[in-house]
């Protein structure tokens, strides 16, 4: 049985045991759209990072903190717009909001991650969401990735303003995503299923001056 | 064609490279760096263009933004039109096309010129409110005819080839104007270190520098200004924009920066490097600070016939003929008011041509430039002005005579001085556009004789731009100002060491703006202000005499300032008129008021990329791509793409809408159905107080809904009007899930943040949108359950799977969520999973479901089967006038429940509360094949005269293939004790349609099918 | 086009993506069922109005979703000040210059890691 | 008055327009008048005429803190029609619709008003459906109103875009032939002059500083140029209504928004219909001087400063280039914003206050130009009998407490 009930809260495992197809965000794009080759010519680079989990933690810091360091290894990011990885930057905790955080990790992860999270968090009030389903996440790159990103958000992109550890929720054409710095040479957008298919079309045209290249 | 005004060198153009274009159908030559008006100038067209009221010939009068006259239709192809297109500001290339916006058949031989030259006398200011009133029935057709003298250029037929974009940027320092003060200040910034972006509208940096007579360094002020951008431009954190105009300051240091990447190229977008780049693009800049260093216009002089061509401002014929090596005439006339227009004189002196005179309001002028001008000779006319243009389509000569501007009257005997060109300067004004978008009203300054900005924190301004007019000074201010703006941001930047100026000692100038004539104003020849809208001094004077004394008013009835220019050059010269004639002073009269945008732009520019695809979002659910596949006709729910319907192809014939409906409704009432319903809002409730806030934001119960349980729920305003409904599943004793409409799932996650964050931050409660984690797909009908058994683990026993419950399991080897509920009347199972792996569990219900004819059904389909079912949409069947008590939805309304929820105390106000409230009711037509119209009206007495009393109107209504029948649904005043009559529906052709009032439950009262 | 401090996420961002919401303080009436009608009307939808220093709350809606009150003039555009939920505003008609920061709550701080936003306070 | 005709515009023209008289008086405040109107743009001018006209009373004052016709009226983007749902309000506009015919003719000034018809455009079956009850509404109520579709609309508006192309393909709209245009600055200079001539005093850079009240009954107000009484007094004062009712210790139902509206520069005719669409939001018509003249919604915030927020412009903009691509390349030449009062039903009040004798005539949110007759012929009798007009009653501000709301938003299409 996939539900285990956690006192009072129902969670969820999402995942089938066997093999079963996957369809991300992006598949109409990419099956249907244009999906322009990264060539030696592209100043800018697409790669979804499909089926991640993805988990809304919301609660107090102090709490939360405790059990992500526990599990995760890593520190929930406590100060506004932070953003944490561990080591092998597979895994990472974002700050939302002073009481929600986002945890990104590999796909399949995420169900045996909420329950450890719940073991260790016991009767504190908090909440732990499966997201996975609802968005995906894709990776920009290339000398020209933070110019797309200027025609795309109002949020001020400058790496002395937008450093590495760095992410937020901003405007982005007439749609909104997440916008995450994890090292110098990447940006990360964490983009929702419903609006991945217009910013997709959005991206690669912003990005066409560029010669965007996407890689699936 | 040979160049006639072209010198033989000088000027930044490049001569190497000679370029054709077209002008009125004519061949021209120019060259790169030539702007279209210095290329016409330099062939000796002298006549550009027709103005809009009169007529009358016009020429190019200035060398800038500035300009009235010169508007020109640009484009060789329909789809490359660009009206109104400042032949000063277009760059010349290579095939450019363009002919006069005004004029007709040509702008040489216009007939309306007759009607100008006859009518003109009858067409003063307000012409059009004294006139065309009787009899009232013929304004339409006199308007007709008014109408086809409107407008300047024309708009395209054909669509826009080329693509417009946005680049967000921030900066610490925004500098606007890249002459010596803009230079200066950016430089100062960049050394500081600090992020600054300096833009300019002209088509290459350096301002006043690139014509400049004086040195800076004791060298060509230009070549400090080359220098100057080479070291910007190396410096990481600047960003140039030439080509780009500051249009509008909106608040807080927001500024739209105009940049026109490609119009220099070509008049559509070029492809360079295999890349067509984007036409223009807007810059929205959100700066720290604004420096202005947007210089100053020059003011014209306002004598009679100042209109006619050959009659420039006097720094524009320096322009000309430094910056682009073309004389624009002859023989020079020079009137003006001070000292600095006199360069004027001394350029076309060097140029070779003759000044027939300088005439100088001012009596014993005795500045440096004086000395020069009679260090060669030139004559000078003292206290004196050009009072009148003489000549028809280029001046032929000036009646000059002494003045006395004080007393506003001429004091001598004219003299006519020969001569093909008259320059003319009356001071200059500060270029305070951007500093007043802010609603700061400017100053008047009496010692620059103009207006001085007034500056909201964080702007600045410096040089020209507050009238600090000495190359000097403007160096220096500039610095100073952007060291003060760092200095506010708390960054330390020292002024730069401005390069050394010689000071140029200037006179006093003297204030002149109207020449007086001997003739009173009203009986004068007209005497141009404003020459786009062709308002004269004599309009002024008028409207000031007919009671409109406002500067306001006066612009209004006079349209003075209302043209593209937004009248740069004639805004001070009318309001000055407007004083003389009230006996005011200029500030006494008013301030002129400066809207955006500084000089017009592009409407797609504006848009950007949100245009066409890019519009607005289009929302897709998990299953999208088999929608289309299966051939769904789409319909736009906010920004959903939800199927309509799935129209099949019968024998090479596709089934219309009408007939897919009944197809598809009778397969769920018969048969089995399935329904995309991932678009239904869907927010995740956790908390040990979840319970008591549902409590609190639906009209109904939730105290006692199990694990496993699902209920219905209306979501009110505190107005008492419904805002949404769904229903909510509690999974665990804290954990809930709710749905929403499609349309309002946004909505309703802020409403609850609302509450909870502003009323009841004391509940332990969270709520997280996970609409786009799950793929909803409702699968429905008798044979929903023998389906669904086929690939589920579910046990989907009637008794241990009741309506109203959801269970766990498998469903084609994927977890998912079961929800007993039914939006059709039939028995119905809502399927969540993964939205990953929806695609998957989609089509294996369709493997399974051939036998039993699954037929996929979209939102027409639902809304029939629900309408049967007498259930409500949101939105559709309410309108945010209507109270769950409205609805007769008694049996979800709490009454007794210990809080206040929201929207009770609002039902018990006197009119929530009356009893003859529009209620919902079915309406069932007498005649079965009639189908209501939506949205037609209810009344009592269908012979009852226009205007009718209406009872209420039809909210939804549909042919029903199972009842076979149309039916409706309805809000009708008093409805609910009105069942059994009859009333009418009252058509557009006469007819009424009798109906009958019923239940809105057409189908299965008793709810027996959805329970099997 | 306003630039605002979004007191929860400690920086300015740009008013796309926020949300007014109408005059703060409207806290809902503690016992809706024994206010008069006119009482529960002023509530709903009487306001304030005025030409001058406003207090008003807005969402920061794409960002952190959370409300907070502006303290700002309505004919200058001028925003004086923002603030969290259950905090009062140093400056109003009454101290167009500001309170002393001893008087008044409000100011421009980060959230310090730890504080729940259930514990924040409410409109009044 | 000194009449206006062509004739007459010839002989001027022969004296060098040295005759022309002024268009009003601009006279001394006296101590006392019967009826005093706070605030002189479109409604209050309109006001105190119909007071003047209608009602034989012309001892009456137009306070005006600025210049008059300088608010609203001289910034709105000068739409009139009367197309509206509910019976309240569609019998208020139409009886507006009704005056707007004859008032050239009844101001002798030209008001240019110009029936070139609205069409209100809908883009979703929701539009259509609200459309179709708006139409119907009209219909039995006797106003001009027809839904029309794509073919049509192409018909009458040949540039516009109505194919499948469009991210939101055009439906259908609602078409009012009867509606359209005038010249806003003429409405209140018409009105401003016929009441000048009927012996009513304009007063100009008078501003109300205060209300002077005695026992629940109003006598009189403070303004910058001395106090002037009358026990009858009548605001219309727009966006700044708030801030007068605030003088008298009222507070009304009501917030004011900037309103922001756009020109392009001059077109050769192209577009020769009013088209509003409230889906992709953004409506547009072309002057006869050939500006094309462009609004939308309003922003969201409370503001006074008479400009709002650029992306509002943007989005307004993108509307128009959906809807009318090949207008792409046409430039914008000037934007700016009024100030609009507006109530949580998109209706107006025109009400009594509890302070006797003081009367209010505000909230016409994004809508009052159209109105402007209507709303001063009804406050006029209201005004001169003491007791509400039965078309304006239902625009109480008492609804507010009762919930006898008139909701406009609900499918009202553009409220403009």
């Amino acid at each position: 049985m996939s539900d285990i009930t956690y006192g009072k809260v129902a969670t969820f495992n999402t995942h089938p045991d066997a093999s079963i197809p996957m369809e991300s965000p992006l598949s109409v794009a990419f099956n249907t759209g244009s999906v322009p080759a990264a060539t030696s010519g592209s100043r800018v680079l697409f790669k979804e990072q499909a089926f991640l989990g993805h988990l809304i933690l919301r609660g107090g810091a102090i709490v939360l903190d405790e059990a992500v360091r526990k599990v995760l290894g890593i520190s929930l990011p406590g100060q506004p717009l932070g953003l944490a990885l561990d080591a092998s930057g597979e895994r990472s905790v974002q700050w939302l909001s002073p009481d929600e955080w986002l945890v990104i990790v590999p796909g399949g992860e995420e169900f045996e991650l909420e329950q450890r999270l719940r073991d260790a968090l016991g009767d504190a009030h908090y909440a732990i969401v499966d997201v996975s389903g609802g968005q995906t996440l894709v990776s920009l790159e290339g000398e020209k990735a933070r110019e797309l990103l200027m025609k795309s958000t109002n949020y001020d992109v400058h790496p002395s303003r937008f450093p590495v550890g760095k992410a937020v929720s901003v405007v982005f054409g007439k749609s909104s995503l997440i916008l995450r710095r994890p090292s110098e040479e990447r940006y990360e957008l964490v983009l929702r299923r419903s609006f991945a298919d217009y910013l997709y079309r959005w991206i690669l045209d912003a990005g066409a001056e560029y010669a965007i290249g996407v890689e699936q | 064609m040979s160049q006639v005004n072209r010198l033989r060198q000088g000027g930044r153009i490049d001569r190497a490279r000679t370029l054709s274009f077209t002008f009125n159908g004519k061949r021209y030559q120019g060259h790169a760096g030539d702007t279209l008006a210095s290329a016409l100038l330099a062939n000796g067209v002298d006549l550009v263009n027709r103005s809009f009221k009169y007529s009358r010939p016009r020429g190019i009068v200035a060398a800038g933004a500035e300009e009235p006259n010169a508007l020109v239709q640009l484009g060789s192809t329909e789809a490359a039109q660009v009206p109104n297109v400042r032949a000063t500001q277009q760059a010349l290339f290579e095939g450019l096309t363009a002919q006069s916006t005004n004029g007709w058949p040509n702008v040489q031989r216009d007939v309306m010129s007759l009607v100008g030259k006859l009518g003109g006398r009858f067409m003063p200011p307000g012409f059009y409110y004294k006139t065309f009133m009787a009899p009232a029935s013929m304004w339409m057709t006199y308007e007709k005819y008014i109408r086809k003298g409107a407008g300047l250029g024309r708009s395209p037929m054909e669509n826009d080839p080329d693509s417009y974009d946005h680049l967000n940027q921030h900066c610490d320092l925004l500098v606007v104007g890249a002459g010596p003060t803009g230079l200066a200040a950016a430089l100062t910034a960049a050394r500081a270190g600090a992020r600054v972006i300096l833009c300019d509208e002209q088509e290459e940096m350096g301002g006043s520098l690139l014509d400049s007579r004086e040195l800076l360094d004791d060298r060509p002020a230009a070549q400090w200004a080359e220098q100057v951008i080479s070291e910007l431009a190396e410096n990481d954190n600047v960003t140039l924009l030439p080509r780009t105009t500051a249009n509008g300051y909106h608040d807080h240091h927001f500024v739209t920066l105009h940049e026109r990447r490609t119009e220099h190229l070509g008049e559509t977008a070029p492809t360079i490097d295999g890349v067509r780049p984007t036409r223009s693009r807007m810059h929205r800049v959100r700066a720290g600070q604004v420096l202005l260093a947007t210089g100053a216009h020059e003011r014209p002089l306002v004598y009679g016939n100042n209109d006619v061509p050959g009659n420039l401002v006097a720094g524009a014929v320096s322009t000309y003929i430094r910056r682009y090596g073309v004389v624009p005439g002859n023989k020079l006339v020079l009137s003006v008011s001070n000292d600095h227009a006199y360069r004027a004189a001394l350029d076309w002196d060097e140029a070779g041509r003759e000044v027939v005179a300088i005439v100088d309001a001012r009596r014993n002028p005795d500045g440096e430039l004086v000395e020069q001008a009679r260090a060669r000779g030139i004559r000078i006319i003292e206290g004196a002005a050009v009072l009148e243009a003489k000549g028809d389509k280029r001046v032929s000569g000036a009646r000059v005579a002494t003045i006395d501007a004080a007393a506003f009257k001429v004091t001598g005997q004219a003299e006519l001085l020969e001569c093909d060109t008259i320059a003319s300067s009356g001071g200059y004004s500060p270029v305070i556009h951007l500093a007043s978008h802010t609603g700061a009203r400017p100053t008047w300054d009496d010692e620059i004789l103009g207006f001085v900005p007034s500056l909201v924190k964080g702007v600045h301004a410096a040089g020209s731009a507050r009238g600090v007019h000495d190359l000097a000074g403007g160096l220096a201010d500039g610095a100073a100002k952007a060291s003060e703006a760092l200095a506010a941001l708390g960054k330390s930047a020292s002024a730069i060491e401005p390069p050394r100026a010689d000071a140029i000692r200037e006179g006093q100038a003297c204030a002149l703006y109207q020449v007086p004539h001997e003739k009173p104003t009203l009986r004068a020849p007209k005497q141009f202000v404003d020459m786009q809208n062709d308002v004269t001094a004599a309009a002024i004077e008028l409207a000031t005499r007919e009671g409109f004394e406002s500067i306001e008013h006066v612009k209004r009835y006079t349209a003075m300032g209302f043209g593209t220019d937004q009248g740069k050059l004639g805004n001070i010269n009318g309001m000055a008129i407007a004083a003389r004639c009230l006996g005011k002073s200029i500030p006494e009269v008013g301030t002129t008021v400066f809207r955006p945008n500084y000089t017009p732009v592009t409407f797609g520019a504006i848009v950007g990329r949100h245009c066409r695809e890019l519009f607005d979002p289009e929302r897709y659910t998990a299953l999208h791509q088999w929608h289309v596949e299966n051939g769904a006709e789409f319909e736009d729910v906010g920004q959903w793409k939800r199927p309509w319907y799935f129209p099949k192809t019968v024998n090479g014939k596709q089934e219309s809408m009408d007939e897919a409906v009944a197809r598809e409704s009778l397969a769920v009432r018969t048969g089995v159905g399935i329904l995309d319903a991932s678009t239904l809002g869907k927010i995740d409730i956790q908390g040990p107080d979840a319970r008591e806030f549902l409590g609190r934001v639906y009209t109904n119960k939730w105290a006692k809904l199990a694990p496993g349980r699902v209920r219905y729920g209306l979501m009110c305003k505190d107005d008492g009007m419904l805002m949404d409904d769904g229903t909510t599943s509690c999974l665990g004793e804290n954990h809930f899930l709710m749905t929403t409409t499609t349309g309002g799932a946004a909505g309703v996650m802020e409403w609850l943040e609302l509450w909870h964050q502003t009323e009841w931050p004391e509940l332990q409660v969270t709520f997280t949108s996970v609409t786009d984690h799950w793929a909803t797909m409702t699968v429905t009908g008798p044979d929903a359950r023998k389906l669904l058994s086929e690939i589920t683990d579910i046990d989907l026993d009637r008794e241990q799977f009741k309506f109203m419950d959801w269970r766990n399991g498998k469903v084609a080897d994927v977890p998912a969520r079961v929800f007993r509920i039914s939006f059709t009347g039939e028995l119905a199972y809502e399927i969540n999973v993964q939205a990953n792996y929806a695609m998957h569990v989609w089509k294996t219900l369709f493997e399974h479901g051939k036998k039993y004819d699954l037929t996929p059904y979209g939102t027409e389909t639902m809304h029939v089967l629900r309408a049967e079912k007498g259930l409500i949409i949101a939105g559709q069947d309410t309108d945010g006038s209507v109270t769950p008590e409205d609805l007769g939805m008694f049996w979800a309304i709490g009454y007794d429940k210990p809080f206040s929820w929201i929207g009770k105390r609002a039902l018990t106000r006197p009119d929530t509360a009356r009893k003859d409230r529009k209620q919902f009711v079915g309406l069932k037509p007498v005649d079965p094949k009639v189908v209501l119209e939506e949205g037609a009206h209810i009344v009592v007495d269908k012979d009852q005269p226009i205007p009718m009393d209406m009872l209420g109107h039809v909210t939804s209504s549909y042919y029903s293939p199972n009842l076979e029948s149309g039916f409706a649904l309805a809000v009708i005043k008093g409805g609910r004790d009105r069942m059994g009559e009859t009333l009418y529906v009252p058509m557009p052709d006469g007819q009424a349609h009798e109906v009958e009032v019923v239940s809105p439950v057409f189908i299965d009262p008793k709810g027996e099918r959805q329970h099997v | 086009m306003f630039y605002i401090h979004c007191p929860y996420c400690d920086e300015y961002r740009d008013e796309e993506e926020f949300h007014p919401k109408g005059q703060a303080h409207i806290a809902r009436p503690e016992d809706p069922e024994s206010c008069t009608d006119e009482q529960w009307g002023a509530y709903l939808f009487f306001r304030d109005n005025p030409r001058g220093i406003h207090h008003e709350l807005w969402v920061h809606a794409i960002g952190c979703r959370k409300f907070f009150n502006i303290t700002r003039n309505s004919a200058s555009y001028e925003i004086l000040e923002t603030y969290r939920m259950g905090e009062q505003p140093r400056f109003s008609a009454e101290h167009p210059e500001g309170k002393s920061a001893e008087q008044g709550a409000a100011v421009n701080v980060a959230d310090e890691a730890g504080v729940v936003a259930g514990q924040e306070g409410v409109k009044a | 008055m000194q009449r206006y005709s062509g004739f007459g515009l010839a002989k001027h023209a022969l004296s060098h327009h040295e005759n022309w008289q002024r268009q009003w008086r601009n006279p001394t405040p006296k101590k006392q008048y019967d009826v005093i109107v706070v605030g002189g743009g479109g409604h209050g001018l309109a006001t105190a005429y119909y007071l003047a006209k209608n009602h034989g009373i012309t001892n009456v004052a137009v306070l005006e803190k600025g210049w008059l016709g300088g608010g609203n009226t001289a910034r709105n983007t000068t739409i009139v029609r009367s197309n509206y749902l509910w019976d309240e309000a569609a019998r208020l506009y139409d009886h507006s619709l009704d005056l707007w015919k004859g008032l050239s003719q009844d101001l002798n000034y030209n008001v240019m008003f110009s029936q070139r018809g609205v069409m209100n455009l809908g883009h979703t079956l929701q539009d259509m459906r609200d459309i179709q009850r708006r139409v119907h509404a009209n219909r039995l109520n006797g106003v001009d109103s027809e839904v029309i579709y794509p073919d049509q609309i192409k018909e009458i508006v040949p540039v516009i875009d109505t194919s499948k192309r469009a991210r939101y393909p055009i439906l259908g709209a609602s078409w009012q032939k009867s509606a359209g245009v005038a010249r806003h600055d003429a409405v209140a200079w018409g009105y401003a002059r016929a009441a000048d001539a009927l012996g009513v005093d304009i007063l100009q850079n008078t501003e109300v500083t205060g209300f002077k009240i005695r026992d629940g009954q109003v006598y009189g107000v403070h303004t910058n140029r001395g106090d002037i009484e009358s026990k009858t007094i009548g605001c219309v004062t727009a966006g700044n209504s708030g801030v007068v009712a605030k003088m008298a210790g009222l507070t009304l139902p009501l917030e004011s928004h900037p309103l922001q509206a756009l020109v392009s520069e001059p077109l050769k005719p192209v577009l020769d219909t009013v088209v509003m669409s409230n889906h992709v939001h953004g409506y547009i018509s072309q002057t006869d001087k050939g500006d094309l003249v462009i609004g939308a919604g309003i922003d969201g915030y409370l503001g006074y400063g008479q400009r709002g927020s650029y992306s509002t412009v943007e989005h307004t903009l993108q509307a128009i280039v959906e809807m009318f691509p090949i207008f792409s390349r046409v430039r914008m030449n000037r934007q700016w914003g009024g100030i609009v009062d507006t109530c949580a039903d998109a209706c107006p009040i025109l009400s009594k206050t509890r302070v006797k004798g003081l009367f209010f005539n505000c909230g016409w949110g994004t809508g009052g130009f159209k109105a402007t007759p209507g709303s001063g012929h009804v406050f006029a009798a209201s005004l001169a009998k003491g007791e509400m007009h039965p078309i304006a009653a239902p625009f109480s501000i008492d609804r507010f407490n009762t919930g006898a709301l008139i909701d406009e938003h609900g499918a009202a299409g553009v409220a403009h």
